[in-house]
């Protein structure tokens, strides 16, 4: 499983993108995943939101994940 | 082509018409975002942009179908730029071809309001001293 | 110079943002008006405008001032063609550059609205087998 | 005085200029112009609008008119 890192999100983890490995336990949903990055970065809780695509498409809380999608974390947007 | 979406290195805002330009429009509205100098009396050296490309063409797409067919527009251009802009340079540049200019100005304001709330784009304003990711925190 | 107010043969529309660009602008609102081919289902073969010049130029001045004052803006651009256009080509740009979007949106349309209600211009439609004054006639 | 007519106000009276010798009887008033201008070309009664500019600004119907003024007539307007 591989997750993409964005904008503050990058900074806050200091990665651009973090691979699970087969072997680590791997949050099943996207809720899982919000929760275990806000245990291990507190700092995500000060974020005015924080959302996750699933294959480059915005996902709610309750999408499963599986070992072949690409995840990203994405932080509030502010183009234009 | 009906709709052009693109991120690119750097905008040049003097092709936009002739992109938006069809014999059935009677009305071009396009609105360009460009770097200020001062947010909240500071001096902004410059604005740096970063996407998620993939996802991000893939919004703009989607905000330019959902236009096209609400205002029945003749011709939609999204472009965003990415990388480091100075003052005065334009960062995105939005536009809308329609036969009259009601749809044209309605639609080009929400070309602009839909890419600002959905689309993977982030900023981060460079000052002297700091530098900071725009909206990221309340 | 804060305002552009041209009448002119030929509108070249590449240079529009370079006009409209500013420092302590982050954004500009363009509108361009071009020859439609259908009106009423009626083929236009050409629309022919002319002016009260002197009165026209008096006049695009004073929607460019009160559109400065109203909307604080740094830059307004308000050029109107002459003379026989083909269908496509552009007849009037108008285009207005201020700190925020809503600013310039505001103002672009109040530029095209208001040059359309007071400017001295007319324009005569030109169909295969007649020629109509627009809106001359109840 | 000197009256300059534009768009299908040209049409009407067939010329892009009319000059008042000092000897004919002048309108005295924009809304005397207008009246003349209706009585010898009926045509502008069909107009949507029929307004006056005296020295290149409009000019209600109270306006008076002198040698001097550069007067035009305007019909509906159709920029844009």
């Amino acid at each position: 499983m591989n997750v993409l890192f964005f904008g503050i999100a990058k900074d806050i983890v200091g990665s651009s993108e973090i691979l699970f490995s087969d072997e680590e336990a791997k949050p099943a949903t996207v809720a899982a995943l919000k929760k275990d990055l806000i245990k291990n970065y507190p700092e995500f809780l000060k974020l005015k939101t924080l959302a996750v695509a699933v294959n480059s498409e915005y996902a709610n809380d309750d999408v499963t994940l599986s070992g072949n999608d690409e995840i990203a974390i994405i932080p509030p947007v502010s183009g234009g | 082509m009906k709709k052009v979406v693109e991120i690119v290195d750097v905008i040049d805002t003097a092709k936009v018409y002739t992109e938006l330009n069809h014999v059935e429009s009677g009305g071009i509205c396009v609105f360009v975002g460009t770097v200020r100098e001062f947010t909240n009396q500071e001096q902004v050296i410059a604005l740096e942009f970063e996407t998620y490309r993939d996802m991000a063409l893939k919004e703009m797409e989607k905000i330019a179908d959902t236009a096209i067919e609400k205002w029945n527009l003749n011709k939609v251009v999204l472009r965003h730029a990415v990388g480091e802009k100075g003052v005065a340079e334009p960062v995105v540049i939005v536009g809308a071809s329609s036969a009259h200019r009601d749809a044209c100005f309605e639609a080009c304001r929400f070309l602009i309001d839909t890419l600002k709330e959905t689309v993977p784009i982030w900023k981060k304003e460079k000052f002297k001293n700091k530098s900071v990711w725009v909206s990221a925190h309340p």
